[in-house]
C-alpha cells in the first residue's frame, strides 16, 4: 500500500494526511467547491475536487469518491468521522473495487448501526441497557404499555438515527401517543425507516465511553474511557481521558464490557463503546461507533499510541504485537474544541476569514487544526476550526495547562468560543466531577449567561 | 493519465447527478459542468478571484424594503423538505413572522421579519447558498 | 513557593512560564527595553524592565534582577539557558537572600565550570578523557612537550571558557607556540583568568550527551542519551534522543558514567554530561553543563517527563518518587531549532519583524516558541525564533515527521533556515548516521553550497 | 507597593551602573534614568510608538558618499575592545577595508567599504546601536 484517499475535509482530514507523511504513505484529499484551497487540500499529495459544496453532491458522493480513488490508484481509503463514515455501503463499494476501507467491515457496521438491533444484541449476551424494548417496538399500544411500566420520562429513539435526530424525551404519558407517532415520521423521513424503540430516559447520567482496536485475527484491546459529559446539543465541547471520578472497579467493568461488545460484533479496527453512567454508578450500553472519533488524541496522549496509525496497520492486516497488559496509560489529558461561534449571541455561527492565528504550544500540548491562518471558515460545514489538547501527569495539570493553552490561543477574524471552553475549565462543577450530560445546558448557562 | 481514462472518466461522470467535476493533475485542471457535458481545459485561479466574486448585494430596488441574509448560509424555503414554505410572492406578513430558515455549520436559523408588509419577491431559491447581506425578500413599496 | 522569576528572556522564559502556569505557580518575566512586549513577557503574571538592551546591563545584572526579586517577593528564580545559568555568583546571592536558586549548588558549578580542574576531576576518578594535560598548563615549554608527545593535532582550551570561546585546534607544531599564546591572552581578556589545558584534538567524533537529574538526596536518575553532532560554528541545529547508532551496552556505560559524575560532583538538579564519542566508540569525557539544556524536549519527549517541573521540584527538596529502573524510554525524537538567518547568505542574522507565522501540529508535534505572530525579533540577543520538537515510534517515523512539520511551518518577514534543516534531515549521511561534529561544515556545505 | 518600599529602590537603584530602570505594577509604571536621577510617572506607550521612532536613515550629505549600515546590530570601532579601531577621521580608505564590525545575534560582521576615499565623519559610537540603513560614515566628496 503506498497511497491513500482521505474521503473527508478539515481537521480529520489533516490529521490523516500527517500520518499518512509519517508513515511514507501518499495522501489524495478531495475536496467540494466550497473547500477549494482548504489547508488539507494544500498539505495532501495530490487534491481532487468532487463536487459543489452541498455535502451530498461531494462528500457523500460515493461514485464521485470511488471515482477518483481509481483514476488515482488509490490502495486504501480513510473514511474519516461523519460523511461516509458509518456508511456500509461505501464500505462496500470500496471492497468492490479492491481498495481497503481503513475500518470495520460492513456487517459490524450493519449490526451496530441499527441501534434498535444493536440493544437486542447485547440484552441477548447480557450487556446491561436501559429498561426498554426488546429491539425495535413499532406497535403503539405495544409501547404505550411498555412505556407506563417502565415509568416516564421515556426515550422514544429511531432505530436508524444518528447524529442527535429522531429522539424524542416524553415526560408526560398523555403525550406519549403523538410523540410516539411524530418520531415514527421524522425516522422515515429522515433514515428511511420508521422503526423505532423506547428506553428509560436516565436523568444526570454522564457519557463516558472506552476506546476499542480490534486486529481482526481475534485480538482486541481497550485503551481506557473518555469522559464526554460537557455537551451542549449533543455536541461534545470538552473531553478528557482517563474519566475521572469512577471507582476503579466499574471503570474496568466498562473497559471489559467494551472489549466483550467488539468480539461479540466481530469488530475489526478502531470503534469506541458510548455508555451513560448514572450517580450511583450503573453503566449502561448507548451505541457502538464504528469510526474514530474526534476526541481521539486525549487517548492517544495518555496512552502515547498514534491511533490513526494503529487504524491504517489494522486494515493492512497486521496482528497486534501487544496484549493489554503491555497497554499503560500514563497521566490525564484533556481537549478542547474550539468552534467558530460566540457563545455570547447563543452561539451564533461565525464562518468567515481568519485574520490572524496564534496557536499556543510547549510541553504537553498539542494543537490539531484544520485551517491556517487567512483561511476561509465556509458555512457548508461544522464549526470546528482545531482542538486544543493538554496533558498533565495529574488532572488539575492538565486542567491548568488546558487554562494556559487557550489564554495563548487567539484567533481574529471569526468569534471563538475560548472563553466558554475556560468557563468550563475553572468551574468548581468541572472540578469535582459534579457534572452531566445536561449540566452545561441546565447549570452552566444559568450562570454564564444570567444577565442576558 | 490517458486520453482513453479521461475520457472514461467523462463519459462515466455524464451519468451521475452532480452538476461539477474537477480533476487535477499537474498543472492540467479538467471541469465537467453536467449541463452542458463540455470539456474545457481551464486556467488554475488564485483562490483570491473566488473571493473577489462579488457579493450580490442586490440594492433596494426603488427603496423597496427587503430582507437580507444576516449569514452566509444555504436557504430553505420551509421547515423540511416536503413542507409547504414560510411564505409565498403575496402573502403578507407582520414583524416577527419566520420567512425562512439559512443553514449555516450545521445551524438552522429562522430569517424573521423586521417589518410588517406584502412580499413582492422571492430571491432565495430553495437549497441554494445565499451570501451574507444578500437580499433575500423584497416587500411591496409603502 | 507561588512566585517564580525567571532570569531569561525568548523561548526558555516562555517554556518555563508555561511550566509555572500548569503547576499553579506566579511567574515574573524580566526584561531589557529591547524585549518591551516580547512574548515571554505578555504570558508572564508580571514582567519588570530590568535595563537597556545590552545584556551586561539588564540579563546579566545581578543586581538588578536580584531587586526586582526582592521587590516582588519572589521565592524562586529560575536561570534559564545562558546567561547566569552558569554564574555561581548568582545562585550565591539567592542563597544570601533566603532565594531559592533553581538549579545545582555554587560549588558544583565551580567544580565543573573550571573546564581544566573538571578535567582533572575525571582523571582521578577513571572517567576517560581525551589525552592531554593533568588539569591546567600553562609553562609553555611543559605545554609544547606535551603536546609533542600526544601528537598533532591538538586542541587548546581555556579552563573558563564557555560557547564555542577560548578556543583553538593547532595541527602544525611550528604553530603551537603562537596559538598558546594567543588563546591564554583570549582567555584572560573574555573569561579574566589565563589558564588553558591542552588535549588531543580527536577527529570525526559526535558529540553525544547523556541528560540526568538529582534530587540532592543522593538519588541521581539519568534521562538517556541524546545526539547533538548536527553542529554549526558550535551551534546545535538538529537533536534527537535516543542518540542513535550506538552499541547498546557502549550507551549502558555512558549513562552509567554520567551518573557517576554527578555522584562526584554532589551535583544538585538538571545537568547533562557531554561527550565525545570516536568512528569505535570509545567515547571522552568533554564538559558537564550545569543547567537544562535547549535540545531537553527531545528527552521529555521521549521519557514523558517535564524537565523544568523536575527540576523546580528538585529545587523544593523533592525526594525522588521514582527508581532508574522505573524510567523507560519510548521511541525517538528529533528537535530542529529554527532561527532567524539565511543558510543562503551564508547564515546571515534576519532580525526584523515577523509577518505572518503558521505553526505545524498534530499528533507528536511539538513546537516552543518564543515569538507571536507579529513579533519583533531583535538583533541583540540570539537569532532562535522557536523549537520543532517531533516524536515517533521509530527514528525514520520522527525524521518524517519532522520533515512534514518543517514542510507546514511557514514564517513570513524574516528568513529562517527551516529548509537547511529538511536538507540535513533528508540527507543519506543523517539517515545512516554517517556524521560528525564538522559534518555540516565539511560535508554538507560543499554540496549544499557547492553552485554558490 | 509602599512609597517607602519604591524609594528604597531608588536608592538603590541609584548606586547601579545601569542608566534606566522600569518597574509596572497595575497601571503604574516608574521609569529612573541614572543621569537625572529623577522619577517619572509616565503614561504605558503602546509598542507601535517605539516602532514608529524612525530610522537614522541620514540622506547622503550634500551627495556625499557614505557607508550605511547593511543590518541593525551594535556598532564596534575595533575587532576588540581596547584594539586600536580599523579607521580614524582622515584615514583613506579603498574598496574592501574593513571599517567597523556590527554585532547582531551574536554575529560579527565585518563592514567593509564598497569606495574608496578619504573618511570625514564617524557617525556610530562604539558598542552602541545602530539601525539597519543609518549612515556610518561619510566620505569626503569628491
Amino acid at each position: 500500500m503506498n497511497t491513500v484517499l482521505i474521503a473527508n475535509r478539515g481537521e480529520i482530514a489533516v490529521r490523516i494526511i500527517r500520518t499518512c507523511k509519517k508513515l511514507g504513505l501518499n495522501s489524495i484529499a478531495v475536496y467540494s467547491e466550497a473547500d477549494k484551497d482548504a489547508y488539507y487540500t494544500r498539505i495532501a499529495d495530490q487534491a481532487v475536487c468532487i463536487g459543489p459544496a452541498k455535502a451530498e453532491k461531494s462528500y457523500l458522493n460515493i461514485d464521485a469518491i470511488m471515482t477518483v480513488a481509481k483514476v488515482y490508484n488509490a490502495c486504501a481509503i480513510h473514511p474519516g468521522i461523519g460523511f461516509l463514515s458509518e456508511n456500509s455501503d461505501f464500505q462496500r463499494a470500496c471492497e468492490e473495487s479492491g481498495i481497503i476501507f481503513i475500518g470495520p467491515d460492513a456487517l459490524s457496521m450493519d449490526l451496530l448501526g441499527d441501534k434498535a438491533h444493536a440493544r437486542q444484541l447485547m440484552i441477548d449476551n447480557d450487556i446491561p441497557v436501559p429498561m426498554g424494548s426488546d429491539g425495535e417496538i413499532n406497535d403503539y399500544d405495544e409501547a404505550k404499555a411498555l412505556a407506563d411500566r417502565i415509568g416516564y420520562p421515556v426515550i422514544i429513539k429511531a432505530s436508524h438515527g444518528g447524529g442527535g435526530g429522531g429522539i424524542r424525551i416524553v415526560h408526560d404519558p398523555e403525550k406519549f401517543k403523538s410523540e410516539f407517532m411524530l418520531v415514527k415520521k421524522e425516522a422515515l423521513a429522515s433514515f428511511g425507516s420508521e422503526s423505532v424503540y423506547i428506553e428509560q430516559y436516565l436523568q444526570k447520567t454522564r457519557h463516558i465511553e472506552v476506546q476499542i482496536l480490534a486486529d481482526g485475527h481475534g485480538n482486541v484491546l481497550h485503551f481506557g474511557t473518555r469522559e464526554c459529559s460537557m455537551q451542549r446539543k449533543n455536541q461534545k465541547l470538552v473531553e478528557e481521558a482517563p474519566a475521572p471520578f469512577i471507582p476503579e472497579s466499574i471503570r474496568h467493568e466498562m473497559e471489559m464490557c467494551a472489549v466483550k461488545i467488539a468480539e461479540i460484533a466481530k469488530y475489526k479496527n478502531a470503534g469506541t463503546v458510548e455508555f451513560l453512567l448514572t450517580e450511583d454508578n450503573k453503566f449502561y450500553f448507548m451505541e457502538m461507533n464504528t469510526r474514530i472519533q474526534v476526541e481521539h488524541p486525549v487517548t492517544e496522549a495518555v496512552y502515547g499510541i498514534d491511533l490513526i496509525k494503529g487504524q491504517i496497520q489494522i486494515a493492512l492486516n497486521h496482528k497486534f504485537a501487544l496484549e493489554q497488559k503491555d497497554i499503560n496509560a500514563s497521566g490525564h489529558a484533556i481537549e478542547c474544541r474550539i468552534n467558530a461561534e460566540n457563545p455570547e449571541k447563543n452561539f451564533a455561527p461565525s464562518p468567515g476569514r481568519i485574520k490572524s492565528m496564534q496557536l499556543p504550544g510547549g510541553f504537553g500540548v498539542r494543537v490539531d487544526s484544520g485551517y491556517a491562518d487567512k483561511d476561509k471558515i465556509s458555512p457548508f460545514y461544522d464549526s470546528m476550526i482545531l482542538k486544543v489538547i493538554c496533558h498533565g501527569q495529574t488532572r488539575d495539570e492538565a486542567i491548568a495547562a488546558s487554562c494556559q493553552a487557550l489564554s495563548e490561543l487567539d484567533i481574529q477574524g471569526v468569534d471563538i468560543n475560548s472563553d466558554f471552553a475556560k468557563t468550563i475549565l475553572k468551574h468548581e462543577d468541572f472540578k469535582t466531577g459534579n457534572v452531566h450530560t445536561k449540566w452545561i445546558e441546565q447549570v452552566l448557562y444559568a450562570q454564564v449567561f444570567k444577565k442576558a | 493519465m490517458s486520453n482513453e481514462e479521461i475520457f472514461g472518466i467523462i463519459n462515466y461522470l455524464n451519468s451521475l447527478s452532480f452538476s461539477e467535476f474537477e480533476l487535477e493533475t499537474g498543472d492540467l485542471k479538467i471541469r465537467i459542468k453536467r449541463d452542458s457535458s463540455s470539456v474545457k481545459y481551464i486556467e488554475k485561479q488564485p483562490d483570491e478571484a473566488a473571493e473577489a466574486t462579488p457579493q450580490i448585494k442586490i440594492e433596494e430596488d426603488n427603496n423597496k424594503p427587503s430582507i437580507l441574509a444576516p449569514i452566509t448560509g444555504v436557504y430553505y424555503q420551509s421547515s423540511a423538505p416536503g413542507e409547504k414554505p414560510f411564505v409565498k410572492v403575496g402573502d403578507t406578513v407582520k414583524e416577527g413572522d419566520v420567512l425562512c430558515i439559512l443553514e449555516a455549520m450545521k445551524n438552522m436559523i429562522e430569517v424573521t421579519s423586521d417589518k410588517s408588509g406584502q412580499i413582492e419577491q422571492i430571491l432565495g431559491t430553495d437549497g441554494d447558498s445565499v451570501e451574507e447581506g444578500q437580499a433575500l425578500f423584497i416587500f411591496k413599496g409603502e
